[in-house]
């Protein structure tokens, strides 16, 4: 890499070109944009977390002793709230995805940068109105909003919370949008669809399902809303209206959230073991479609979630087949990421440590899905601790450790500055013993039959031995969670100044310097290369790919 | 990946003066708003899919009282505003094609006129609106819906409950549609401004192309609301 | 140790073995696929460590692998599919002449009524190996009926029944759950099933009642007046309620529905909903007049008509003799 | 072109509006909707310029949502519609 050799101490670059608040809040860089989303997804990473933590002290001891149910109920309501709406679904797209999507095809910005500031307004309105609601006297219907609970029952915030998520749902469309544009017209000169980084395929198909999921929860609270003010009965049968219908609509974007959240991890992760395992991907073309079709077929399986609640018994069967033809293209990723491996040259560095965990996990996450679409053993474990662990696996241990991995690859882009690598390492261990000693005994918990939302379970003390467990984890994982929080802050002040491209990664935005400037290059890339050129990278001349069996 | 691959392609003078920095050339930036354009139009179909979803599924499930409920609406009024629709898209047309080519008065008339009918469009909508305010068909509590017979059911009385659905439903797709309309006028407000300006080019006419997108889809969205709401039991 | 802690739930029904089984086999397949995936990336990543002057071999892919490694586990998994659905159908469908007991949930706490008659609150008496049939319903908001070691659970929801049964192998006293999250008090909504040898059961029965749920039904049948429409001949202005439950029943516009325990229901609060044909709409709603029991007792009611059998009375204008308001006398658990 | 367009929608708009007052028995809602689905197309073809669009990319975004509102509407009707069979 002779062009990165040179590092003037104070280069211009997107951070230090302007100064003052001014150039933040009405910034139109998307590098900027994606540092406010960071700074601000922390904050509610951390609230979210507060509440968890406070979650699990409570389950501690049977008794409901240190909160009152309904104080509980309101912690973990709006600890589903906090963690789905305003960090897991903008986490990665928001922050990774609106730093790298236009480096990473040699644009210079997102196609509609006005829209993109806009959206962090939008999620910035949505939040405070979170926040408002929360410090008011908060909302205990579970993050699912079920109804009629929540449009005639509850006596808490409903139409706070509702809102505040319908206008966070525009953000998460608007990046949506701006992504797909962005990829469409955005691309420099040569960078085909098939050399693509995989990174970008993952965000394409998130961006899908923003676009055509959201929509539809938004118009479902809207008619939450409209029901609770103005006691209509669409919902409600008391009045005719049916409460599966909201079932059903709610889900329908909620299923496929999931996904919005697990593929930019997935799309991270596959970065990060091109990058340290110095090799292709194994089979780009299916990991990419892949990443397609887990977008469209997580469209027709969200009546899964609602085997045991009254729909037809023959919608079941058809859902429960559809949950499976979902689970083939996850699979096919696992398995790509592990042949990737197959004859590379891996090196252990923090990200790669948080992509075994990612795999891992994931792997973990995805199989207990098989259990949960089995019609016959979702019966039975559906709305306990099971699916509880399941999730979890799957969005903490899937999407928020490629959040992780991904913010330590390219921290020294992003911020110029290395962290210490040493202390990364601790923490990866750390949070990845910790989650699993957390979430682990919750999945024993579940076939036990312990249902979740429970305050209380004083008539149930069998178990508490894994209750304390799992909580005993939990502080594990919030010890792992401040740890790169911390690093990363020291890092800003006193970290080593990054080199361009530290990882000698393959991509774009490591052929820029560190920061980039505000346009990110200062010529337009023209792209000759195929994606993942590590053999050019180490060797300086194209190798012989080898296509096996 | 040395030097040689990254070739200068940027060239600050030959900038039109609405092109963005972060476009190369104008076409991209206009392919980029119009695809932007129909991806906003995708999440509106599935905004009002949610609705059009409640609302087949009640339908299907309370299709007599369905059917009183609708036959209590003016269809005539319903009929004369899908024509009013219509022929307010085909001025947002003529007002594209006189931006392409750069007739100011016909596109600033189209303009107008197309503003003109969808006050009168919302207007109609008033009226309706208050007819049934008046026949206690506003969900709530003055709601009252006895005694209405089931079209082709004689003797049947539609159940209140169920109707009140159907109005329920009624007044949230018509009124969401109508929030389309009172945006989409703002924004042809702002079209007819900048157009009056003389800001808009047989080059430069993207924003009246992507609004008039946006009216079209506000206009196919109704052509489906007329039959679904007005007509689904009329017959005598 | 293990009875605080244990790693197994009971296993008392007949669903709980099919379950069971099915999750062994789960556990198993994915056992082998995690342990397959782990070692591939434990001896992958010890293998080919990073080594100076060793570089990676790049390896653009294999379709035949990639469909080998989709069209196998796609087979396997419709394998888990058709199993799950096989273990799920037999857990949905209750086998005829089941015992039948109503359950009604409420903020926070369910009431059951058996057939027989018996009261119960946050408490079930069910005898071993018996099919029993829950119908359930809700006042409030949805809850969910939850039997872990039943392996059986079913959302109740209110406006309408669902269904559920099981079958109990092994006396015991065994967690009833609140599993859809209710309010507040979700956490309380809890209970017990208590599984009896048959001949304690009978005993319990005996314990005192008020008579079986269809008499009460009868009861209210004739309070209310149905009876002057839904006469045991052919001259009433409502259809003879004799024999219909589980038949099908032609309606006036042309189709045929099942008389079910929801389309009694429904006939009840919302009469012109499905109309038989060659009857007029002149039924009123019921709708805010009949409490969920006494619906529960006129839909147990309307079913006994259709037991030759178990008939309790032969007219249905005769009136029920036991007028005393009778309460409970019933030790225990019973309550009025 | 764009007034014979016009013209069939206000045809369209006329003959939705009269044959809802014709007994069809089940099919009124069939002619409606197939009338306002062939208006729909009219608008979005010939109004929106989709037909002379210059690109498939377009015509690709507009299937693929409908393809979505069908998997909303089909799906979700899929249980309504299965709930009684026995």
């Amino acid at each position: 890499m002779a062009t990165t050799t040179i590092q003037p101490v104070e280069r211009e670059n997107y951070l230090n070109k302007e100064y003052g608040v001014g150039s933040w809040l009405f910034t139109t860089d998307h590098k900027r944009i994606a540092l406010l989303y960071l700074i601000s997804i922390t904050f509610f990473f951390f609230i979210g977390g507060f509440f968890a933590l406070l979650i699990r002290l409570e389950l501690l001891t049977p008794a409901s002793d240190l909160v009152q149910p309904d104080t509980y109920n309101k912690l973990f309501t709006m600890h589903g709230m906090v963690m789905v709406f305003f960090f897991l679904i903008p986490s990665i797209p928001a922050v990774l995805g609106n730093f790298l999507v236009p480096m990473m095809i040699g644009a210079k910005d997102l196609a509609f940068p006005r829209i993109n500031l806009l959206s962090w307004y939008l999620y910035i309105i949505g939040g405070v109105m979170m926040l408002h609601c929360m410090l008011t006297g908060g909302v205990d219907t579970g993050w699912t909003f079920y109804t009629p609970f929540s449009t005639a029952f509850s006596n808490t915030k409903v139409v706070e919370a509702g809102l505040a998520i319908f206008v966070a749902g525009f953000s998460s469309i608007l990046t949506g949008l701006n992504f797909v544009v962005t990829i469409h017209r955005m691309r420099a000169p040569g960078m085909t669809w098939s050399r693509l980084p995989l990174f970008i395929w993952a965000h394409y198909a998130t961006s899908i399902i923003q676009i055509l999921g959201t929509p539809v929860i938004a118009i479902t609270l809207v008619l939450v809303v409209a029901e609770r003010t103005l006691h209509l009965g669409i919902f409600d049968p008391k009045l005719g209206g049916d409460p599966l219908l909201f079932q059903h609509l709610f889900w329908f974007y909620s299923h496929p959230a999931v996904y919005i959240m697990i593929l930019p991890s997935m799309g991270v992760v596959t970065e990060i073991i091109a990058c340290f395992a110095r090799k292709r991907i194994f089979g780009y073309s299916f990991v990419a479609f892949s990443s397609i079709a887990i977008a469209v077929f997580g469209f027709l399986v969200w009546a899964h979630h609602m085997f045991v609640a009254g729909i037809s018994i023959y919608a079941a069967l058809v859902f429960s087949i559809l949950s499976y033809a979902v689970a083939v293209p996850s699979a096919v990723k696992v398995f790509n990421w592990t042949a990737t491996l197959y004859k590379g040259s891996i090196h252990y560095d923090a990200p790669m440590l948080y992509a075994f965990g990612f795999i891992g996990l994931f792997t973990m996450g995805g199989l207990t899905g098989l259990f949960l679409a089995a019609l016959g053993i979702d019966v039975h474990v559906t709305d306990t601790y099971f699916v509880i662990a399941h999730f979890h696996y799957i969005m903490v241990g899937g999407a928020l450790m490629g959040y992780l991995g991904g913010l330590h690859f390219w921290w020294p882009k992003i911020s110029g500055r290395l962290y210490p690598e040493g202390w990364a390492r601790l923490a990866a261990l750390i949070v990845f013993l910790g989650f699993n000693l957390t979430f682990f005994p919750q999945f024993v918990l579940g076939y036990l039959g312990m249902p979740r939302r429970y305050a209380d379970y004083s008539h149930m003390p069998e178990f508490q031995v894994l209750n304390v467990l799992s909580t005993a984890g939990a502080t594990v994982l919030g010890v792992g969670y401040l740890l790169p929080m911390l690093y990363f802050l020291w890092s800003m002040r006193y970290g080593k100044p990054a080199p361009d491209n530290p990882w000698k990664a393959a991509g774009l935005e490591w052929m820029t310097s560190s920061p980039p400037t505000t346009f990110n290059f200062e010529q337009e890339p023209i792209v000759t290369w195929e994606a993942y050129n590590y053999d050019e990278l180490d060797t300086g001349h194209k190798q012989e790919v080898k296509v096996v069996g | 990946m040395s030097d040689s691959t990254v070739v200068g392609l940027h060239d600050e003078e030959q900038h039109h003066p609405e092109l963005l920095h972060h476009f190369a050339e104008p076409q991209q930036q206009r392919d980029a708003a119009s695809l932007g354009m129909w991806i906003f139009l995708a999440t509106e179909v599935m905004f009002f899919g949610g609705l059009f979803c409640a609302y087949l599924i009640y339908r299907r499930m309370y299709f007599g009282d369905f059917g009183a409920a609708s036959k209590s609406i003016d269809a005539t009024l319903g009929a004369t505003n899908t024509a009013v629709l219509i022929c307010s898209s085909l001025t947002v047309v003529l007002a594209v094609w006189a931006a392409q080519t750069a007739l100011r008065k016909l596109l600033i008339g189209s303009l107008v006129i197309t503003m003109l009918l969808g006050m009168v469009f919302l207007g109609i909508k008033a009226k309706e609106y208050k007819d049934k305010f008046e026949e206690h068909h506003v969900p709530g509590a003055s709601f009252s819906f006895d005694h209405v017979p089931i079209p082709g059911h004689p003797g049947q009385y539609a159940n209140p409950r169920h109707a009140e659905i159907f109005f329920s439903l009624y007044f949230i797709m018509t009124g969401l549609h109508a929030l389309h309309m009172i945006i989409g006028l703002g924004l042809f407000a702002w079209l007819l401004f900048m157009a009056w300006k003389g800001r808009f080019t047989p080059e430069y006419h993207t924003p009246i192309e992507i609004g008039g997108l946006y009216w079209h889809f506000v206009d196919i969205v109704w052509i489906y609301l007329f039959p679904l709401l007005y007509l689904i039991d009329r017959h005598p | 140790m293990f009875d605080n802690f244990p790693l197994w739930p009971e296993r008392a029904s007949t669903a709980a073995g099919n379950v069971d089984a099915l999750f062994i086999f789960l556990l198993i397949v994915s056992g082998l696929m995690t342990l397959l995936i782990f070692t591939a990336l434990v001896y992958f990543a010890a293998r080919y460590r990073h080594r100076r002057g060793v570089l990676a071999e790049q390896i653009e892919g294999s379709t035949p692998l990639e469909l080998t490694w989709s069209v196998i586990p796609f087979f396997v998994f419709m394998a888990i599919f058709a199993w799950g659905a096989a273990v799920y159908f037999k857990g949905r469908t209750p086998p005829r002449d089941s015992t039948e007991v109503y359950v009604v949930a409420k903020q926070w706490m369910w009431k059951l009524e058996h057939a027989e008659g018996q009261r119960e609150i946050n408490e079930l008496h069910v005898p071993v190996g018996r099919d029993v049939k829950l119908i359930m319903t809700s006042q409030d908001v949805i809850h969910s009926f939850f039997v872990p070691a039943f392996r059986m659970k079913q959302d109740v929801v209110p406006g309408r029944y669902t269904v559920a049964w099981f079958h109990a192998t092994k006396a015991g006293t065994y967690h009833l759950f609140c599993a859809e999250y209710c309010g507040t008090q979700h956490s309380g909504m809890i209970g017990s099933i208590v599984v009896m040898e048959p001949s304690q059961f009978e005993a319990w029965m005996n314990g005192g009642t008020t008579g079986p749920l269809s008499v009460s039904g009868e009861k209210i049948f004739a309070e209310l007046g149905c009876v002057t429409c839904h006469r045991g001949d052919a001259q009433g202005r409502g259809p003879n309620l004799q024999g219909i439950f589980g038949k099908p029943v032609q309606l006036e516009n042309g189709r045929t529905v099942t008389a079910d325990e929801n389309y009694i229901r429904e006939s009840i609060l919302d009469p012109g909903a499905k109309i038989v044909s060659g009857f007029k709409p002149v039924m009123p709603t019921f709708q805010g007049l009949v409490s969920e029991e006494q619906l529960n007792a006129l839909v147990a009611y309307v079913k006994s008509l259709s037991h030759s059998l178990a008939t309790p009375t032969g007219t249905a204008a005769a009136t029920a003799q036991d007028n005393s308001k009778a309460p409970g006398s019933a030790p225990g658990s019973q309550v009025q | 072109m764009y007034f014979s367009v016009w013209a069939a929608l206000l045809l369209g708009t006329f003959i939705t509006y009269k044959v809802a007052y014709i007994d069809l028995d089940r099919f009124n809602a069939a002619v409606a909707l197939t009338i306002a689905t062939i208006k729909a197309l009219l608008v979005a073809l010939f109004f929106m310029h989709i037909k002379g669009a210059h690109e498939k990319l377009l015509k690709l975004v507009v299937i693929s949502t409908l393809f979505f509102l069908f998997i909303l509407l089909v799906l979700s009707m899929a249980d309504y519609g299965t709930r009684t069979w026995s």
